[in-house]
């Protein structure tokens, strides 16, 4: 038997298979070249940014919980100029490669998002699709606090799809997702992440203080890959744009999870910290799992999930 | 492309893994691609077996790494769950390990005399700068702080490594001088030996001894412990202020130049 | 020093220490006899019962997931004149003995919702309170459906609050919980019991099926505690009447987590299953940690989390 | 009250286990007081370590149960992650097992002669019984299903305990007769020996059993696995459907009368 196509596109971006990596957990790609060739991957997603550099939160930005992490690190990035000078050439060079370059874009207000994509228009000719984060847990205003309900959702669609042709992804926060994903759709949203970091609390219940320099944090990794998935399943459901499941992604299992919920792509995040390697072997356990479906194209294999 | 970690995934064996004083273990891995790669102030990051709930793993510095034998010495305390796993594994026991991350001791002055400072475990990197100096003709000295005599652990490897002076300042007067290692510090500033302090410890530690040197304007590098989660400059997590901004701990550091940070 | 005061008042239920149980988790209390005297714990719920008995789901109901299970019981329950038949007498017993009995309300309806609390009303004297599921995420009608809207929930308790003057407890669903819990409080609830287990999806990638005989089930235990605390932090903000706070606890340390974030009194739930003599365990691990925050009566420690 | 479940925790010991056919392990726990209050046809709930993310215990029937070694004997079918963790525990290894759990066979028909009908490692519980059934002076034949020859366990045990005859099938005809246990049981009830048939096995086999016995008219017990999350009777996660409703395994089972289950 030859080998499956996995070439997947998610809502515009051509992806030469399924696996994309998780913004913020992926740096800027190029952090994991001493590890692997990042061009096998399908698309990396890369750090949110902001149309100014953002500081971040203070230490500690991370505790690690019950099969999971919390971070505040509260969108740290060094701007679009920054992202461009600094990477600029690596990002271009990999999209050369035939892995798709999707660059997340932060804000703390309508006006600051259109900011950012205004830039990334003018200065980041490599970027395959643009993936707006309306999800962020760990910043004062704007992320989670307008992607949590359809309508703070849908105001920032409204502005930014006039400014671009190319393909806008959402990053959608773990709340509502049927009705912010209808309004996101409604916009002109060409697919959709699905889910950032869930909001969480840890307390040191020594000090009575909270593990992170914020009350609250992000929480990734295993633990909440059944709801991630759950949601996916949920959003595929109610629009007919594509879906890119994120969220507890270990091994080629918890991919296929997301692609038979009805996924199209798939984000791998913590997993990359703790074991850097880990998306090219995700890839290939995904593609042993297509062939032992038995089927010759992976999109057959997008929402098959049997009730 | 900016210049991506050096750090590799290696396995590892453990050779022997024993406690040296009260609540601190010595372990002595064997992982020959590692100790040949690391360098003095540099540090690698553990996969800890033992409870798949945990899933980062713990980065520890090392006090010896012997690329003849193939082998990295690391002290460590036991101070939470993942130190507490580590100090279970034994002889023949396998995992693998994450380095070398970040950057180590600098010397970029270029210095004639080395005064190092240690707080508690921060001995480890201390005992690692001591063996590159002796091993780069430097002359040294050492301020090793502790909180009672049973926790001390790096005397003996120091003098054998060549030291020339050491003082012991332990909280409680049980080892060397009551006190803190920032007493010792200032008097031994007083003569006007060193060009160059390097020193590890709690952070309030480093702090005072950084603003010290900065009083008497001699040199010093400080090695800076941050909550990391990948160790390879991909998260963001372990950030320190710097006077260029917020630099990560993983690659820009663990080793600063203590001018440079904002405490 | 002498043993601190651990009595805490939920609503209106006085517990003579903040340990309850988590409906669905505990059966009807005397199942855990063979283990320890349950009246040493302040509180038991019972699981959700109807006014009518009510078969639940076909099999399998358990999965097993990463540091949790899903289950899709569907609330399968004796009724409450079942219950009362042949759990009556026990927990009239463990009443009189100083624990307080909380029993679960559940219903496909408003109407059934009405039917059940005037059964209880009728035939339950035992009962220190009532919890009312509106957050179950295993039936088809009622639970979640009605618990996931501010107006859902709140019509729930309007129709209810009428029919009993015992504590009303609503047992929310990990959904809009601030807007929800407000809603609650306007209607006349007396305590919010913050979350029932989060709805997720597990697939069996070689078979392409659900792992549960429903596509979703709900999540429990440890992988879900620090969303949980989150959850009852925001709760305890918006509302002034106390919250009982569910959720993962496995220690002692995580009763204590949700006390600081604010939380009146803990329910141990998926814990009791896998080892079940956790209750106590949890409860005297609780004492320890009020001794060694140095103060004298564990309600000093409520909400007492340090921003 | 209800009668609450008689079921315990115990710690026990791994006295010994080791493969005894492809894919099936036979463990022999010390565990006194279990060994004591288990009856044929209960189980137990096994607490297995090695992955802490994995919180449920892994239900087991048990084939014998020695009250004066105190001693438990299990066979389990390698099947997963949880029966995998097992199979690497070692003697001397300890963790706590919940049991006994739920009802075992019942043999309320007094019966004269009783045949046992195995499929896979559902023979677990039916060597159980054959070995009470001896002791209990009742004679008994049994048929032994199994996919190949290679995973056939229990014969020799079954010929031990004076077993008077015994027929083996397998799927590919590499052992015995080629086919399934049903295939032999409508034969063997012809003769109209039997009063009795206890059975475990795939939900599929036990069904067609229950059937068959119920067209001829024989008492027929199933033992029935569903997915546990407690064993003793306080999450519902285990029922299976009888004519008086949904009745939960681990308390009203495992073992059912089968006219009473709704297949
Ligand atoms: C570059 C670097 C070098 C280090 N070198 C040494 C060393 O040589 N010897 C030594 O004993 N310790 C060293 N540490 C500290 C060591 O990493 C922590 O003590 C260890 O991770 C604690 O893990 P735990 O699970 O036992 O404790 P936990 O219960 O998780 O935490 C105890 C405390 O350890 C710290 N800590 C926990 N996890 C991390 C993490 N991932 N990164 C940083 N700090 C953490 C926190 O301050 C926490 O309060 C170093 C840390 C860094 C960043
Ligand atoms: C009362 C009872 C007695 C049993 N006796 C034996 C026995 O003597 N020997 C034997 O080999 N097996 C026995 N089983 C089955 C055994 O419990 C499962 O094979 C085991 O739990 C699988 O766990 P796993 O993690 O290896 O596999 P998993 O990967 O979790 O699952 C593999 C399959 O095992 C079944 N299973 C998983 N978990 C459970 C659970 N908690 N309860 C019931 N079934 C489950 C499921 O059908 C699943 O498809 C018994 C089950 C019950 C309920
Ligand atoms: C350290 C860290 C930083 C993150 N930063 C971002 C970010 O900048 N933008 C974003 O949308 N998500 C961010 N996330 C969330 C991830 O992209 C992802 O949605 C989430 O972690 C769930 O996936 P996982 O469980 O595979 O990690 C971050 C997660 C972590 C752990
Ligand atoms: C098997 C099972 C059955 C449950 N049944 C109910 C129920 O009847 N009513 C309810 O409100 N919650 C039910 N729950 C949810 C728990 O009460 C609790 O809210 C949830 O499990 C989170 O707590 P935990 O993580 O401590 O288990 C059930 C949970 C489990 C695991
Ligand atoms: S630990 Fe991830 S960037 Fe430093
Ligand atoms: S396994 Fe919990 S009731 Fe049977």
């Amino acid at each position: 038997m030859s080998a499956p196509n996995m070439a997947v596109d998610l809502g515009g971006i051509k992806m030469h298979n399924p696996i994309n990596t998780a913004a913020g957990t992926y740096g800027f790609g190029w952090q994991f070249e001493g590890f692997y060739d990042v061009s096998q991957l399908g698309a990396i997603t890369t750090k949110g940014c902001a149309a100014e550099a953002w500081p971040g939160n203070p230490k500690p930005r991370m505790c690690e919980v019950t099969s999971g992490v919390m971070n505040s690190v509260g969108l740290m990035n060094p701007g679009v100029r920054g992202l461009v000078e600094q990477s600029g050439e690596y990002l271009q060079g990999l999209s050369d490669k035939g892995c798709a370059v999707i660059c997340q874009v932060a804000g703390h207000s309508v006006d600051e998002y259109v900011a950012a994509v205004e830039l990334f228009e003018e200065l980041a000719p490599f970027a395959a699709g643009l993936e707006i984060n309306i999800s962020c847990p760990n910043i004062a205003a704007g992320g989670c606090a307008m992607g949590s309900t359809p309508d703070g959702a849908a105001e920032v669609i409204r502005a930014l799809r006039p400014r671009t042709d190319r393909p806008l992804l959402v990053k959608m926060a773990p709340a509502r997702v049927v009705e912010v994903a209808k309004a996101l759709e409604a916009e002109g949203a060409d697919a959709l992440s699905v889910i950032n970091s869930i909001p969480a609390m840890s307390i040191d219940v020594h000090t009575r203080r909270s593990r992170l320099s914020r009350p609250t944090g992000g929480l990734s990794g295993p633990c909440l890959h059944n709801i991630a998935v759950r949601m996916v399943w949920e959003v595929a459901h109610a629009v007919d744009i594509p879906v890119n499941g994120v969220g507890g992604v270990m091994s080629g299992a918890d991919a296929a999870e997301f692609i038979l919920a009805g996924a199209t792509s798939v984000s791998v995040g913590m997993s990359n910290l703790v074991r850097p390697d880990s998306a090219p072997r995700i890839l290939s356990e995904l593609v042993s799992w297509v062939e032992e479906q038995g089927v010759d194209d992976v999109n057959d294999l997008i929402g098959a999930f049997e009730c | 492309m900016p210049t991506p970690s050096a750090a590799r995934i290696h396995e590892f064996e453990v050779v022997s893994n024993t406690p040296v004083a009260e609540g601190i273990w010595s372990l002595v891995m064997r992982a020959p691609k590692l100790a040949e790669g690391l360098s003095s102030g540099q540090f690698m990051s553990i996969a800890v077996p033992g409870d798949a709930t945990q899933l980062v793993r713990v980065p520890l510095s090392f006090s010896k790494a012997d690329p003849v034998k193939g082998t990295v010495e690391t002290e460590y305390a036991v101070v939470g769950d993942g130190t507490r796993r580590l100090s279970l594994m034994r002889p023949g026991d396998t995992s693998d390990v994450l380095g070398p991350g970040g950057h180590g001791w600098r010397l970029e002055s270029h210095p004639r005399r080395v005064l190092l400072v240690a707080g508690g475990i921060g001995i480890t990197p201390i005992v690692s700068a001591a063996r590159w100096l002796a091993r780069e003709g430097v002359e040294f000295d050492a301020i090793v702080g502790t909180k009672t005599v049973n926790t001390l652990w790096g005397f003996d490897e120091l003098m054998s490594v060549g030291v020339q002076h050491v003082v012991i300042t332990s909280d409680d007067g049980t080892a060397g001088d009551q006190g803190f290692t920032t007493d010792a510090l200032e008097p031994a500033l007083a003569g006007g030996e060193y060009d160059l302090v390097l020193t590890c410890g709690p952070e309030v530690m480093m702090h005072k001894v950084a603003d010290i040197c900065a009083a008497v304007g001699v040199a010093c590098e400080v090695s800076m412990e941050r909550m990391m989660t990948c160790g390879f400059g991909a998260c963001a997590t372990c950030v320190v202020p710097t006077r260029s901004g917020n630099v990560g701990a993983c690659m820009g550091g663990p080793v600063f130049d203590a001018k440079e940070v904002v405490w």
